[in-house]
């Protein structure tokens, strides 16, 4: 399967290991990634949020130069991916507004081409694939799935149900892992606000920290950056509203498959995290 | 017929009584305003309108006709609307096969509580006729002369 | 066949034998209405035997006596459709069935056989019609004599048949059988409507169309009503072409494709054109066969599908 | 020559207002055959109407042309004023100036008085086409079916019964009682439903008049009003309720224990089962699905011990045919699926999440707990009960967009039972809007709120269970931040849908459903407990969610509506109904292919034709089976058949009007 | 005597029919679709059809239009007002056969006689008729049998009879005359008498080229004896009682009145085609049909042919053209039936 592949600006920076571990696992499961040359910012910043006309216009660029590539385009992180999927879809419903934003970017973008999650391009060889490859099963981990907001919302681009999403959880169990039943699997992270205004971030963060810990969960799997960001290394800060708390090691889904792989923690990039991730690697063996 | 401005299109409407023409009412009811160059013909059922009386309808120069009904399973006759769907969907290909545009015989199924749905069409095939312009087709003068003498014995 | 009618009328099971008799012209035939076992001589039968003679019994409808009346396939149809029409009691019709090879275009035919020669004989290949007068065989290609409708003709032997005076004839899957009506149907809007609105300019109506079609029975047609007045007497484009269209809408579902009408037509108005249009619709909206194949499927515009096919909501 | 009368209504100003009545009353005056134009105010009002009877006298008129409202509104009224003018009543058209015209086209006066005119023209146009018509009769089977055994249908059929007509109960559980026998407390009152539902289902199963029909459904309806045939199949119950005395022995022995419907879930029943202790019939049904004799040809236990040898495992449907005059809609209503669209809920994977009717069984004396209010997953009693209302309920989203009108106050009294039965506990109600239109409703709800029960006006985004315990997370918009309740149990509000199966049985009756499936009434104002097809009624929660008190007083009405259509030997039929010209006919019968009503059948005539006697068949038509539809006037193709009131050349005369 | 027979060259037609064509609306056959032949005004002799078989429909459409307007009405303002149509400007019909030409003075007794038709004799008054020799009969082509002459057009005002590369042009009537001096250049006086000599060998070469001539002697006469035959039984049951015999034929005549109105206020009143062979053609009012059966109706079309126009204008009322035979779709040939009458005359 040949696929346009757009990092996105975390993945170049912050989130390199999440990038490494895409590319690895995509590799293996014979997944070629063609990188979009001259990609441009997908909007996901504060773009969005100021003008719909920008946002989409930001997208629309980037997808037109994967349909120039005549490639389906895979966008692993969740903001990436909501922005692109979301002026696909948007543009298709109306017209006008689609020619007026053609008219913007220069380059005529004509919806041939789809955009596809991260979970749907890890889905779309079958967990069968998925077991095949697995030379390390991830026995003893107990995660909690984290899928965030992006990812499954709005309802148009969701990649499973908004409130009981079970897709982040086949591709666990193929990869060996006992995935845990738990509440706030779809409750926010707090996103940017734990940069402008720690107050509420961080209650928000324990309160999901809590409801894994409740779960019995001993490692939470995500797929989105900025959730990433906030669970690991607010972590230390949302310690004080737990209890109970035992840390809590955050990896990207990408970065478990690669271990169940057989992939080094290296080439995976799992000492870049702030909660260590060393009893992870013990576990596992 | 210079096409100006000011040339309204004269459409006929055949609605049956127990859904189509309640929807009319109920846009009335509700004062939804809609162009007033839809006439209707109430009749019991869609499935009375016979393809002769549209074909009168054009002859005496309305450019369009609108023939609506119950929905199908809605037909306060059980099959009346089946069997005029049958009809209309073989009468509509038969006038646009001889050359009529295909907007100006217009069948929709709207029920008593859509009126709003009533007020749209009305509205929307006033839009396409004004669009298309008088219907030629078949078209009749009146008979007889308007009383001025056109022209000398 | 002679031999059929000469037996028939000579045990009294027939009162009448309709069949075809010879022309005034070679490539004419007339409808010969045979009472007497002496005359079944001037029965005849070769490829110019296009008439549709069901519509004929519709007149012996209340006489005592039995009917005899020669189908050919496309005929067989009409007749399905009249005992459908309940315009003939089956009990009192002998059908006698004659698998068809196709028949001669009497217009085209014209040009070519010469007037006043009389025919002794045909024969049919697949390849000609051959014709043996006194001046010598004449041969007519298939491809330009065969009338239109045998290109396509889907029931060479009689549907329906009580003796059958040839053995079957399997019927070739016509490919694109309305193959004209597409190209029609392909063309824009205003040269549709020119070439319709030429045609019926033409239009006597001399109601030949009408009295000719087999599902053309009623005793009082809408056409000839003054109260109310359907259609007005006066012949012009608006009238004739409503008489047109009506006369569709009325034989929808019920025309068999005889081609009798087109034949009739003085001024040439390819009402076959018109009414194949009708038949494909019906065809590929409701999924029927053509009309009077079989005796037990009714026209489908008396029926209704709840899952039939909807532009409507 | 036709002398019109031309009547043209200001309605106030609802067509006065926008249309310029006097000249639309001169230009009437121009149309061939109108001898008087005029005017009035309320022509529907008495002075109106005696205006028009005037002028029939004064003027010699043959036909009325009446210029106002819809048809549909006060088209009887004009015809009952045409006959007391001693005219025929269907020499009348009306023209709707109003609905389609007036009201329509309030921002273009002109082109309003322009159309009217256009109306009128065409009203006049057929009504110098009418013929006078007679009302034929037919008569009126005096036998009623209601269909749905709740208290809506109870009350309907026990009305017609006392009234000395013949009923018929169709009921398609095991027992009559539907919804209401499941409920602990009625509101306001909070008397025993039980109390007030048990005795009138004796009253029904003792009724000589009522035959009911349990465990049975409608398969097939013909006919029309006054003469409906109705086909119902009774199921088969595989116990022979003649020999069986109900003592029970049958259900205790019974190995197979499955979750019973009418406990919502939260108890058991066996497999041959009474739904519950006071159920009528009080006599078992096997449930065929679960049984083990059916399932795998063993077991036979519940025939080994019945004392009377009831048990009759070959028992097979019987399908009944009943002839009936009229038929009432009782079926009730059912609770909206809200575990396939809630997922903020919990999809109903959380045991303590239940609903209103769950609860109702909970607290009922003879529920699964014997009313003691435990929570399903530990069965501990709940020290918090969370209550959350409209889940479904005006939800364009994701439910249905009507409120369901009954929940604000079963609510309210579920808060109070809980305060009263579990002193000490603490209850939240999640609301948006406290709606108690009802006599003493108001009353009851502040007695509620007074008993402790915390109102929090917000809607609830999250249940999720922490510990075995739940949070309820909503948000309180008056004090206008986010509240978290710690729950031990939760009961949803959920909205009232049409009872399954609704749409189809609607369409077997031959009744139309608005876009929910609720049954359509004919007239919401004016007709309410009527459907627009003669002779079928609406009772109940079928039509909209209603509380017990409304559903009553309509199942009351319903069955006074059908008492005025028994009180008469026979009724008028509408006289628009088809006709043959026997000479036109040609005996092709394609108008019986399309009659839905059956009503067209071939019989022989014999007429000479140029000197002899011939035998003929030609189509007739049966003016008591004729509905007036006119699909046969189209199949026709000579225009032989006719349909009166709307014939071949009246329409044509309107589509002539209409285009000059 | 003023000479009247001239010479005209191919070319010389062509121009003359161009000239023609400007100055009056000229009426020619033209082949409308494939294999119909009718009367249509043209603009130049391209169009024009010049070979010899008789057109599809006659040009009696020019004389009794199919549909024909004979006065509008209106009430606007009180009471009624009557307005006729203009009568037609001159025109020249190009093209007729002696056949229609004689079927033209069938025609003139019919609407000229104790009621005379303005309509119809307005528009015989207003067209110049220039009648074409024939050079081939048609395939049904019968009017020597009916006492026709293929090649003189008596009735015509002009007649052209085609003599080698030319043609031969006679003057038959003064207005024929008056044609010829407006348009000089065109036409040679013919001095040595070619004109008159190739008529003469035309009819000579015609007289053998017709298929079937039925004998039409003695036919007359036997009808008049002989109205009950139980030979029209036969020949009805084969007809199906359509237009096309009346509508194809020169010399019917019959028509139909009505009237128009949309609103009752202005209207008009035309006329149009009407056919003996229709069922509901004698239907009275009541009901009764003096003609109920097809046995009637076949028997008095032929009857009118063959017997009454003859009793009552001593002229043939059929002028062997052959249209009727062309077009009926069951074969019912008068030729045939001519015979068949011949041999139940000869026999009794």
């Amino acid at each position: 399967m040949r696929l346009a592949y757009y990092p996105g600006c975390s993945l170049e920076t912050s989130a390199r290991e999440y990038n490494h571990s895409v590319q690895l696992v995509g590799r293996l499961m014979g997944v070629e990634f063609h990188e979009i040359p001259d990609w441009s910012c997908c909007g996901a910043s504060a773009g969005h949020t100021t003008s719909r006309l920008l946002a989409l216009a930001l997208a629309a660029r980037n997808l037109a130069l994967a349909e120039e590539m005549g490639l389906d385009v895979v966008a692993p992180c969740a903001a990436c991916y909501q922005r692109l999927a979301l002026a696909r879809h948007e543009l298709a419903a109306n017209p006008s507004l689609w020619e007026r934003v053609n008219g913007i970017t220069g380059r005529p973008f004509n919806g041939t081409i789809r955009v596809k999650s991260i979970v749907e391009m890890l889905l779309s060889a079958g967990t069968e694939k998925i077991k095949s490859l697995v030379v390390r099963p991830l026995r003893g981990l107990k995660v909690a799935a984290y899928y965030g907001c992006l990812l499954v919302r709005p309802r148009a681009i969701q990649i499973d149900d908004a409130e009981n999403p079970q897709v982040m959880e086949k591709i666990l169990r193929a990869a060996g892992a006992e995935v845990v039943d738990w509440t706030h699997k779809t409750e926010c992270c707090g996103a940017s606000l734990a940069v402008s205004n720690e107050e509420v971030a961080i209650p928000i963060i324990s309160r999901i920290l809590k409801a894994a810990l409740a779960a019995g969960a001993n490692c939470i799997a995500c797929a989105c950056p900025l959730c990433h960001f906030n669970l690991d290394i607010r972590q230390a800060k949302a310690k004080r509203f737990l209890a109970n708390y035992r840390p809590l090691p955050v990896l990207y889904l990408t970065q478990l498959l690669g271990l169940a792989m057989g992939q080094g923690e290296r080439e995976l990039g799992l000492e870049a995290h702030f909660v260590e991730t060393r009893s992870i690697l013990k576990m596992v063996g | 017929m210079s096409l100006d401005s000011q040339w309204e299109p004269k459409i006929v409407g055949f609605c049956c009584n127990w859904c189509s023409y309640a929807g009319a009412d109920l846009a009335g009811l509700n004062r939804l305003s809609y162009s007033p160059t839809v006439r209707i013909v109430r009749v019991p059922c869609s499935g009375r309108v016979n393809p002769a009386f549209i074909i009168r309808a054009f002859q005496r120069g309305a450019d369009a006709v609108l023939v609506s009904g119950c929905h199908p399973g809605d037909c306060h006759y059980v099959s009346g609307n089946y069997h005029a769907r049958r009809r209309f969907l073989v009468f509509k290909r038969l006038l646009e096969y001889v050359g009529f545009e295909g907007e100006r015989l217009q069948v929709r199924w709207i029920s008593g509580s859509e009126g709003a749905k009533f007020a749209q069409t009305v509205d929307e095939l006033d839009r396409k006729i004004k669009a298309l312009g008088p219907n030629k087709k078949m078209r009749q003068e009146p008979p007889g002369f308007s009383g001025v003498k056109d022209h000398e014995g | 066949m002679r031999e059929t009618a000469r037996q028939l009328l000579r045990e009294r099971e027939v009162g009448l034998v309709i069949g075809y008799a010879a022309g005034s012209e070679a490539y004419w035939v007339t409808p010969a209405f045979i009472k007497e076992e002496a005359q079944a001589d001037r029965l005849v039968w070769n490829p110019f035997c296009v008439n549709s003679l069901a519509k004929y019994l519709i007149n012996y409808h209340h006489e005592p006596y039995k009917v005899a009346v020669v189908v050919k396939g496309c005929d067989s149809r009409a007749l399905v459709r009249l005992l459908q029409d309940n315009q003939v009691q089956r009990e009192k019709v002998v059908v006698i069935g004659i698998p068809c090879l196709g028949v001669v275009d009497a217009k085209a035919a014209a040009l070519k056989i010469a007037p006043g020669t009389r025919i002794l004989g045909a024969s049919v290949t697949d390849g000609e019609f051959l014709l043996q007068t006194e001046s010598g065989t004449l041969s007519l290609p298939r491809g330009e004599a065969l009338c239109a409708k045998c290109r396509y003709c889907e029931n060479p032997t009689p549907v329906l048949a009580d003796t059958l005076l040839a053995e079957e004839v399997a019927a070739e899957p016509a490919a694109n059988i309305y193959a004209e009506v597409r190209e029609v149907e392909s063309w824009p809007r205003e040269k549709r409507s020119a070439f319709w609105d030429g045609h019926f300019q033409r239009c006597l109506r001399c109601y030949a169309c009408r009295n000719i079609c087999p599902a053309c029975t009623c005793r009082e047609c809408v056409f000839d009503q003054t109260d109310p007045c359907w259609v007005a007497k006066a012949h012009n484009l608006s009238e004739n072409t409503a008489f047109h269209l009506i006369r569709a809408m009325h034989v929808a579902g019920r025309c068999v494709d005889c081609g009798e009408c087109e034949r009739a037509c003085p001024v040439n108005i390819p009402l076959r054109l018109l009414n194949q249009k009708v038949i494909k619709d019906i065809k590929e909206l409701f999924g029927v066969s053509t009309p009077g194949s079989r005796l037990d499927e009714m026209p489908a515009l008396g029926m209704f599908a709840t899952e039939d096919p909807d532009e409507f909501n | 020559m036709k002398r019109i009368g031309v009547f043209v209504c200001w309605c106030g100003t609802n067509i006065g207002g926008v249309v310029d009545v006097p000249q639309v009353a001169k230009a009437a005056s121009s149309f061939p055959g109108v001898v008087l134009a005029t005017d009035y105010k309320y022509m529907c009002s008495e002075p109106g109407q005696e205006l028009i009877v005037q002028a029939i006298r004064e003027h010699r008129l043959t036909r009325v042309v009446v210029a106002a409202c819809t048809p549909r509104l006060h088209e009887n009224t004009f015809r009952k004023t045409l006959e007391r003018a001693g005219l025929n009543p269907y020499l009348l058209e009306i023209a709707n100036i109003r609905e389609q015209c007036a009201w329509a086209h309030q921002k273009q006066p002109g082109r309003a008085t322009e159309k009217a005119i256009s109306l009128v023209r065409r009203a006049v146009a057929k009504a110098s086409r009418l013929e006078p018509l007679f009302a034929s009769t037919i008569p009126v089977t005096r036998k009623a079916l209601v269909i749905g055994g709740g208290i809506a249908g109870m009350q309907a059929a026990l009305d017609i019964a006392d009234a000395g007509h013949q009923v018929i109960l169709v009921e398609r559980e095991p027992t009559i009682g539907g919804k209401m026998a499941m409920l602990d407390k009625t509101f306001p009152t909070l008397d025993c439903s039980a109390c007030i539902c048990t005795p009138k289902m004796v009253a029904v199963a003792q009724h000589p008049s009522i035959t009911l029909y349990t465990y049975a459904e409608v398969e097939k309806v013909e006919g029309y009003v006054g003469n409906f045939e109705v086909t119902i199949r009774q199921k088969a119950r595989s116990v022979d309720h003649t020999k069986c005395t109900g003592c029970g022995t049958c259900w205790e022995k019974c190995p197979t224990r499955v979750p019973s419907e009418f406990e919502q879930g939260l108890g058991t029943r066996k497999a041959i089962y009474v739904s519950f202790p006071q159920a009528v019939p009080n006599k078992p049904v096997i449930d065929r699905r679960h049984c083990r004799y059916f399932a795998a040809g063993k077991c036979r236990v519940c025939e080994k011990v019945c004392p009377t040898g009831a048990i009759d495992y070959q028992q097979g449907d019987q399908l009944i045919k009943e002839k009936v005059g009229a038929i009432v809609m009782a079926t009730g209503y059912d609770l909206f699926e809200w575990e396939k669209v809630y997922g903020e809920y919990g999809y109903g994977r959380y045991p303590n999440v239940i609903t209103s009717l769950q609860f109702e069984r909970l607290i009922n004396a003879s529920g699964p707990t014997g009313g003691k209010i435990l929570r399903p997953s530990d069965g501990k009693e709940p020290q918090s009960v969370v209550f959350v209302k409209c889940v479904g309920s005006r939800d364009p989203a994701k439910g249905k967009e009507y409120c369901s009108r009954i929940c604000c106050m079963y609510t309210a009294k579920h808060a109070h039972q809980v305060l009263e039965k579990l002193p000490g506990a603490r209850v939240y109600v999640f609301y948006m809007d406290v709606r108690t239109a009802g006599k003493a409703y108001e009353e009851f709800y502040l007695r509620t709120l007074q008993d402790g029960a915390h109102y929090i006006r917000g809607r609830v985004s999250k249940i999720y269970p922490e510990g075995d315990r739940l949070i309820v997370r909503g948000v309180d918009t008056l004090l206008g931040r986010q509240v978290e309740v710690g729950a031990d149990l939760v009961v949803l509000a959920t909205a009232v849908v049409p009872s399954r199966g609704a749409a189809e049985l609607a369409r077997l009756v031959g009744i139309s459903c608005d876009q929910n499936d609720f049954y359509t009434e004919a007239h919401p104002k004016l007709r309410p407990v009527e459907a627009n097809t003669a002779g079928i009624f609406l009772a109940g929660a079928c039509q909209g969610p209603k509380d017990i008190p409304d559903t009553v007083a309509q199942a009351s009405a319903a069955a006074a509506k059908v008492c005025a259509l028994f009180s008469r030997e026979e009724m008028a039929a509408e006289p628009t109904v088809a006709q043959v010209n026997q000479f036109l006919c040609y005996g092709c019968l394609e108008c019986q292919k399309v009659c839905p009503y059956r009503a067209i059948e071939p019989v022989t005539v014999s007429e000479n034709a140029a000197g002899k006697k011939i035998e003929r068949t030609v189509a007739s038509v049966n003016s008591g089976l004729c509905q007036g539809c006119g699909a046969c006037t189209v199949a026709c193709k000579p225009g032989a058949i006719n349909l009166k009131g709307f014939s071949n050349e009246q329409v044509l005369a309107e589509v002539d009007a209409l285009c000059l | 005597m003023s000479v009247r027979d001239f010479l005209l060259t191919r070319e010389g037609l062509h121009s003359w029919l161009s000239r023609l064509a400007r100055d009056y609306p000229l009426i020619a056959p033209v082949e409308e679709e494939k294999g119909v032949i009718t009367f249509k005004q043209v603009g130049g002799p391209q169009e024009i059809v010049f070979d010899c078989a008789p057109s599809t429909l006659p040009p009696k459409e020019w004389f009794l239009p199919s549909t024909e307007e004979l006065f509008a009405f209106s009430t606007a303002g009180g009471g009624i007002t009557l307005q006729e149509p203009p009568g037609p400007k001159e025109r020249v019909l190009f093209g007729l056969h002696p056949c229609d030409v004689r079927a033209l003075l069938a025609l003139d007794p019919v609407f000229g006689g104790t009621y005379p038709d303005p309509y119809y004799l307005g528009r015989r008054k207003a067209t110049i008729i220039v009648a074409l020799s024939c050079t081939k009969p048609g395939p049904y082509c019968f009017c020597p049998a009916v006492g026709g002459d293929p090649v003189v057009a008596a009735g015509a005002d002009l007649l052209l009879t085609e003599s080698g590369s030319s043609f031969a042009v006679k003057a038959m009537t003064s207005r024929g005359e008056e044609i010829i001096q407006r348009y000089p250049g065109h036409f040679a006086p013919d001095e040595e008498g070619r004109g008159e000599r190739a008529r003469q060998e035309l009819a000579g070469q015609l007289a053998g080229m017709f298929a079937f001539l039925p004998d039409l002697r003695g036919v007359k006469e036997f009808l008049d004896g002989h109205f009950e035959l139980p030979y029209w039984e036969e020949v009805a049951s084969r007809c199906l009682g359509c237009g096309i015999c009346t509508y194809t034929c020169p010399t019917c005549h019959c028509f139909d009145i009505f009237d128009q109105s949309w609103d009752g206020a202005r209207g008009l009143r035309a006329r149009c085609w009407d056919s003996c062979m229709f069922s509901q053609f004698t239907r009275m009012a009541g009901g009764h049909n003096p003609r109920p059966t097809q046995k009637e109706r076949v028997r008095n079309r032929f009857l009118h042919k063959l017997k009454y126009h003859q009793d009552r204008y001593g002229l043939g009322g059929c002028v062997g053209c052959g249209r009727c035979v062309a077009k009926c779709p069951v074969n019912i040939d008068i030729r045939r039936i001519i015979g068949d009458l011949k041999e139940l005359a000869s026999h009794g």
